[in-house]
């Protein structure tokens, strides 16, 4: 029970992150919301005995990705006046929540017929690096070359966006 | 003998040939060097006259043949077969054609040798004789086919030839316009002919449709079929034949060459009407309300043009009207079951119409192409040859005795008034009277009195031997054709008629011989009184008068040209215009306009969904999405 | 050899009209290349044309199997009554090629193949393969217009793709939907005609699915009120495509309700007979009426030729032999008739720079050769005797008749009709003075002239002996009436039964 | 249980859907799309955990590298646009409308 009140707690932490990147004005509030999104998700992965992902989570996401959205947001500098107005803001956010219901609904209820399976144990192996290292490199070989390809591919794509400075002058 | 069948196919086809080869000759020189005329006259005339001599030899023979068995046919090939339908390529000579043959040939020859001299130096002389030859052969088809599928084609062909010599000037638009005027009556005519042919193909054809055939048959028809072919065939003859209320064509049609006048729209190609009543007498005999109706036809016909004739001033006008009359006495020859009296008129008419064109001819050509006969007068000092034989054609035309007309006209209205047709008879002498009236004044006007238009009359000179020698044979022929079938009051034995009795069907009814005598005292009287008002009025030279009340109607021919102009022809160009600019763009387009303007439409109203924001393209999406959730989630418990 | 001949027909002109597109060849090169191919369709054509022995039923008859899971077949064949369309496609394309020399490669690509693909809509006896040929045909269409037309070509493309595109649609679910209830009422899949015609449809269904396949057709024939691509197109194609639409593509719109339509849908077809007949006769004196008041004289003879199709469609819905046979005659008739007369106009415009009617004035007298050409086709347009047009027109009319004589006298006017347009248009285009413009008007080359004889004199030769033709028709045209008779008349007890039956049994 | 995290799974992806279809600033959107790959991967993990088998963790992996490489690219044409047009709004950029 003590698992089912973090349960609560992350995933309240995490409803709330998302809720401020919502709404939030600022990109950099919205940021920081939006850590405290990640972050609850790592613990909600531990819960899941996903240590790897959850390692991941923090060090990818939480680390490495959130870090440069925040880089750049601080890098460009913006003041409020470089905001787009949004004035009309909430009023939008009712109306996509009307039309988000009834697909929640109809998510919800599908996953309400999914046979719950109420906290099996699972061996000490799950989810640790070994394991998951074995799945990708037997199973996923080939998503994870295709994978390695793509960020190759977007290295280079991000330097010839970045570089087309030079160019231009 | 048995072979001379085999050259009834060589007389339509000498003429034919003769066309094709001048025809090439004309197409290829006529813009860059031309074969000499003499060439093209020599080879004009072998045609028509091989022909000629041909018809002689297979008339002989028919002749030589007992009375029963007189028919020659020749089956050139079978042109097609469907079904039961079945139309040989046949021609047929029996005495009616036989007679037909021989003078459509004999004078379709002399006016060939006729137009060698008044076409002389036309820069179309070749052209000319082309159509000429074509318009010959045509004729014998028509003549000689031995159906009316083949009849058809000639009847058609002749309507080209027809239109092609009206419009022969065609630099004119006055001429073309005429032209298409004469091709497109006959048109209308020719669908009555087509659909007749149509209804007794379906009535009696199956059982071969060729005239014997069909003759053997008739019993078979119903009366009311019967009575609907003879009509529909009739609407084809009121084309050919310039009857009410087809006739409009015909005095429009002496824009052509004066020999085409003489040869076709006198002497043969209208008279075809005629012939083809006659060659379809076993119906007519056999249902005889239609044939009441064409003498009725044609009676009304005669005496409308007749008034026309006395109101013109045109010299070939006059002579049109004359021609459109006596198709008119014609047709009411043929209509009260006289059919060798009406073919016997047609036969005579061939002659003294032809001379009175060719005569005509003579005088326009003498005056350098003057027609108006308002401008001429005195002219017999000047043109004695001419004059002499065009009052032998006037005579004959008036039906004086004892020239030939006298004797074929009276046989027609004695026979009308023999079957019981007194109301016909009436109109035929009035007719008669007007026609020596107007006949006499063309001839007191032209030749008579003093010159008016003294320029002209200074120039006037006789006609060439070339043209002079054809009118002094027809003078001939016009004045001593009636002999021919002298009826037995005169001691004649009706030479044509009896010979024609083999291919007509008809009787002759009996009347005393006080009553035949009655009535050619009146027709006389009548010519005589019609004579004798022309000389008083024009005898010693008249002005042309200002016409007023009925006799200016009759001037205008009753402006029926112009009715027809307004009923038929304008509304038709209306609704083609209305067609072209208003139906073909708004209406009959509107599918496909209100299809495409549908799409386009679609096509504007969901513009505006674009609005160019990628979230709300994500938006459209949730909401499908979101819509398709609430779709789906029914379906879930 | 010659058993494949049919197939070589049809791929020859369309692998060498792709080679032609596909490789970079001079103008000039494509053209002769085009002319050989087409000469060499024209002798195939011919000998086969002499090799038809006129029975009744199918010669050159080539089958295998292609989808066999849908029963479809690459089967082709020629009949009686394909055999004068048949004939038509194959032997007036040279002149296209003798005539005009100014397209490019693409353009003669095109044409050839179009002409394939027709040949390829007529032999074949399976419907899938003639509908798949049906859509190929359209496509060198939308080019020849879309790419080489007049001034307003694009809307002209438009109206025509759009149209034909219908057509075919409807006539594609048509086609399901026969191929459907085949299998349920034989329980196997087939496609080809002769069995299909086993079919006994009814119902609601089969009306609506009859009406989709006589829609199809109508548009392309065109019928009455579906007319309204025809002048546009016409008038904006360039004279070869108008010439390969009028003379030959139109006559398959006939051909196919002939060939698909009449067999599979007997009774629909008796009881719309009326109708259909009546829309032929009303188009024809619409567009008649129509042409009279055109300035242009290729919108004049677009007019004309709609006017005439008519007449052409009437023949079938007759329901008669002689109407039939008539129909099959006046195809080829007409084809000569009209593809001639589109080419001279071509000419005229190519010589004169301009169509307008009021324009040109007494070229008979500049062009005598021209002249006289022209007015044989023109005869032969408005059905003079001794022409081709006659025997055809005569016939039809004739069965008109029998089918109903309301109807008949409505035919019967296209012989007043006719004149008076055509009349009119030679008035002043040959007639009247010559201009400025005219004045200079050139007369056929010899090679023209060498190029235009042989059709001249055909016009002339199916006018003068047509049972060297008829013969050949008349059997398979007599037999599908038969057919129609024995299946509708069962049926529809109120059509048309023959007076002259009766008739017959007296003599 | 794991319906729980489904439906936690559920909720962040809508979230994340709102912010894209709400908001105009190009960082929001950006951010917004991270929520939603982040919805998708717990429920990866969910499933993974209910199935008991590895897949799932590989394919959030994967998920987390494409991410990155999103990322890194979508944030070089941030830096781009700003510098163009000197705004974040993305209604600047309606080159699409009809």
């Amino acid at each position: 029970m003590f698992s089912e009140g973090l349960f609560y707690a992350f995933s309240v932490l995490a409803v709330l992150g998302a809720l401020g990147l919502v709404l939030f004005r600022h990109p950099m509030r919205g940021a920081m919301s939006l850590v405290v999104t990640m972050i609850s998700l790592a613990g909600l992965y531990s819960l899941l005995s996903a240590k790897l992902i959850f390692v991941l989570q923090l060090i990818v996401y939480a680390g490495a990705i959130m870090s440069l959205i925040i880089f750049i947001i601080m890098f460009l500098n913006i003041q409020d006046n470089d905001l787009p107005v949004e004035e009309k803001r909430f009023a939008y956010t009712a109306g996509g929540i009307v039309v988000l219901i009834p697909v929640v609904y109809f998510l919800i209820k599908i996953a309400g017929t999914i046979p719950g399976v109420e906290a099996t144990i699972v061996g000490s192996g799950f989810g640790g690096i070994k394991e998951v290292g074995l799945v990708l490199f037997q199973d996923w070989l080939l998503p994870f070359e295709i994978v390695s390809l793509l960020l190759l591919v977007t290295l280079v794509g991000a330097v010839v966006l970045a570089g087309k400075r030079r160019v231009g002058k | 003998m048995e072979h001379t069948a085999n050259y009834i196919g060589l007389i339509p086809l000498l003429p034919l040939v003769g066309a094709v080869v001048i025809g090439l000759m004309h197409m290829f020189t006529c813009t860059g060097k031309a074969f000499s005329e003499k060439l093209y006259g020599a080879l004009a005339c072998v045609g028509p006259v091989l022909s000629f001599f041909l018809a002689l030899v297979v008339f002989f023979h028919l002749r030589d043949l007992p009375v029963d068995q007189r028919h020659l046919t020749h089956n050139v090939f079978t042109w097609f077969a469907v079904g039961d339908l079945k139309v040989d390529m046949a021609f047929l000579v029996d005495p009616l054609s036989g007679l037909y043959l021989l003078f459509v040939t004999f004078i379709g020859s002399l006016i060939h040798i006729y137009s060698i001299g008044y076409m002389a130096g036309d820069e179309n002389f070749g052209k000319f004789f082309c159509y000429l030859n074509l318009f010959l052969g045509s004729m014998l088809i028509l003549v000689l086919g031995s159906g009316p599928v083949v009849m058809f084609v000639g009847w058609e062909g002749v309507g080209l030839c027809s239109y092609l010599l009206i419009s022969f000037f065609a630099t004119d638009t006055e001429n073309v316009l005429a032209g298409n005027k004469a091709f497109i009556v006959n048109r209308i005519g020719d669908l009555g002919f087509v659909l007749g042919m149509s209804v007794l193909f379906w009535a009696i054809g199956s059982g071969g449709f060729d005239y014997l055939s069909l003759k053997a048959n008739t019993h078979l028809l119903t009366p009311g079929v019967g009575i609907a072919v003879c009509l529909l065939l009739f609407i084809g003859a009121c084309g050919k034949s310039a009857q009410i209320p087809l006739y409009v064509w015909l005095p429009d049609a002496m824009a052509g060459p004066t020999p085409v006048s003489a040869l076709i729209h006198a002497a043969t190609m209208v008279t075809a009407g005629v012939y083809m009543v006659a060659r379809f007498s076993f119906m007519y005999a056999h249902f005889t309300t239609a044939g009441t109706i064409v003498a009725w036809v044609g009676i009304l016909t005669a005496l409308l043009s007749a008034i026309y004739g006395m109101f013109q001033s045109d010299i070939k006008k006059i002579l049109a009207y004359s021609t459109v009359s006596q198709l008119g006495y014609m047709f009411a020859g043929v209509g009260v079951a006289a059919y060798s009296a009406g073919i016997f008129h047609v036969f005579t008419h061939a002659f003294f119409k032809a001379l009175l064109f060719l005569g005509a001819g003579s005088v326009i050509y003498a005056l350098h192409h003057q027609q108006d006969v308002w401008q001429m007068g005195g002219l017999k000092n000047k043109m004695p040859r001419t004059y002499m034989t065009m009052l032998i054609g006037a005579l004959a035309l008036a039906g004086f005795p004892p020239f030939s007309g006298f004797f074929s006209k009276d046989e027609i209205l004695f026979m009308a008034l023999a079957n019981g047709h007194t109301g016909i008879w009436l109109i035929g002498v009035l007719v008669a009277a007007m026609t020596a009236y107007y006949t006499f004044r063309l001839i007191f006007l032209v030749f008579h009195g003093t010159p008016r238009n003294q320029e002209a009359y200074d120039h006037a000179h006789e006609a060439p031997a070339v043209m002079t020698v054809p009118l002094i044979v027809l003078a001939a022929g016009a004045a001593l054709a009636g002999v021919l079938n002298l009826p037995a009051l005169f001691g004649g034995n009706m030479v044509v008629s009896t010979w024609l009795e083999p291919s007509l069907t008809e009787h002759h009814p009996h009347m005393s011989h006080g009553v035949e005598i009655l009535a050619m005292l009146a027709s006389v009287v009548a010519v005589v009184i019609g004579i004798t008002i022309a000389y008083k009025k024009f005898g010693q030279g008249a002005e042309e008068p200002e016409f007023t009340g009925f006799a200016k109607l009759g001037y205008h021919k009753f402006y029926v040209d112009e009715i027809y102009n307004a009923v038929f022809v304008q509304p038709f160009k209306g609704i083609g215009s209305v067609i072209s600019r208003f139906l073909e763009p708004n209406v009959t387009d509107s599918f496909v306009k209100f299809a495409t303007w549908i799409y386009r439409k679609a096509g504007t109203s969901f513009k505006a969904l674009q609005v160019g924001y990628v979230r709300v393209y994500a938006l459209y999406m949730v909401i499908g999405l979101s819509l398709m959730s609430l779709f789906l989630s029914q379906s879930i418990n | 050899m010659f058993e494949y001949a049919l197939s070589v027909m049809i791929f020859l002109p369309i692998l060498a009209g792709l080679a032609l597109v596909l490789f970079p060849l001079r103008g000039q090169v494509a053209r002769t290349v085009g002319l050989i191919v087409s000469i060499v369709i024209l002798f195939m054509g011919i000998e086969m044309f002499i090799g038809f022995t006129g029975t009744s039923g199918m010669e050159y008859v080539q089958n295998t199997p292609w989808i066999e899971s849908l029963g479809i077949n690459y089967a082709l064949g020629v009949d009686g009554i394909s055999l004068l369309v048949l004939m038509a496609a194959a032997i007036l394309y040279p002149l296209v090629f003798f005539v005009f020399d100014t397209r490019t490669k693409g353009f003669y690509g095109n044409l050839l193949i179009a002409q394939g693909a027709m040949i390829g809509a007529i032999c074949a006896t399976d419907m899938v393969l003639f509908y798949v040929f049906w859509e190929i045909m359209l496509l060198p269409i939308f080019f020849m217009i879309g790419l080489y037309g007049g001034a307003n070509r694009l809307a002209a493309t438009l109206k025509i793709t759009i149209y034909t595109i219908a057509g075919s649609l409807l006539m594609l679910a048509a086609l399901v939907y026969v191929g459907v209830s085949y299998h349920q009422q034989f329980g196997k899949w087939t496609f080809d005609i002769v069995q299909l015609s086993a079919l006994d449809l009814g119902g609601g269904y089969a009306v609506l699915a009859f009406i989709m396949f006589m829609i199809a057709f109508a548009i392309k024939t065109p019928l009455f009120p579906f007319h309204t691509w025809l002048p546009d197109a016409y008038t904006e194609a360039p004279t070869s495509a108008t010439f390969v639409l009028s003379a030959i593509m139109a006559k398959i719109g006939v051909y196919g309700i002939i060939r698909f339509v009449v067999p599979v849908f007997e009774i629909e077809f008796a009881r719309f007979a009326m109708l259909l007949s009546l829309a032929g006769v009303v188009g024809m004196i619409y567009c008649g009426i129509a042409a009279i008041s055109q300035k242009d004289m290729k919108r004049l003879m677009a007019f004309s030729s709609a006017s005439h199709m008519g007449i052409i469609a009437l023949g079938v819905f007759c329901m008669n032999v002689q109407a039939l046979t008539g129909t099959l005659f006046q195809i080829a008739a007409h084809a000569t008739s009209t593809g001639v007369l589109f080419l001279f106009v071509g000419l005229l415009e190519q010589r004169m720079k301009s169509r307008e009617i009021g324009d040109l004035g007494g070229i008979a007298y500049r062009a005598p050769i021209f002249a006289t050409f022209f007015a044989i086709a023109m005869l032969a347009s408005v059905g003079l005797p001794g022409t081709n047009g006659f025997i055809g027109e005569f016939l039809i009319i004739l069965g008109a008749l029998k089918f109903s004589p309301f109807i008949a006298v409505l035919a019967g006017t296209t012989l007043i009709i006719g004149v008076c347009y055509m009349l009119w248009m030679f008035q002043r285009v040959f007639f009247e003075k010559t201009n400025e413009k005219t004045a200079e008007f050139q007369d056929l080359t010899a090679k023209e002239m060498l190029s235009f004889l042989p059709v001249i004199l055909l016009i002339l030769a199916m006018g003068i002996f047509p049972q060297a033709f008829i013969k050949k028709i008349e059997p398979a045209a007599s037999q599908q009436v038969a057919k129609l008779f024995a299946m509708s008349q069962a049926q529809v007890a109120d059509t048309a039964v023959p007076v002259s039956d009766q008739n017959n049994h007296k003599n | 249980m794991i319906q729980d995290y489904l439906i936690l799974s559920i909720i962040l992806f809508c979230l994340g859907i709102l912010g894209v279809i709400t908001r105009r600033n190009v960082f929001t959107v950006f951010m917004s799309i991270e929520l939603m790959l982040n919805a998708a991967n717990l429920a990866f993990i969910a499933f993974s955990r209910l199935h008991e088998s590895m897949d799932g963790h590989v394919l959030a992996m994967m998920i987390m590298a494409v991410a990155a490489a999103e990322a890194a690219l979508a944030l070089a044409v941030v830096i781009l646009l700003h510098k163009h047009k000197g705004k974040l709004d993305t209604n600047v950029f309606s080159l699409l409308r009809g």
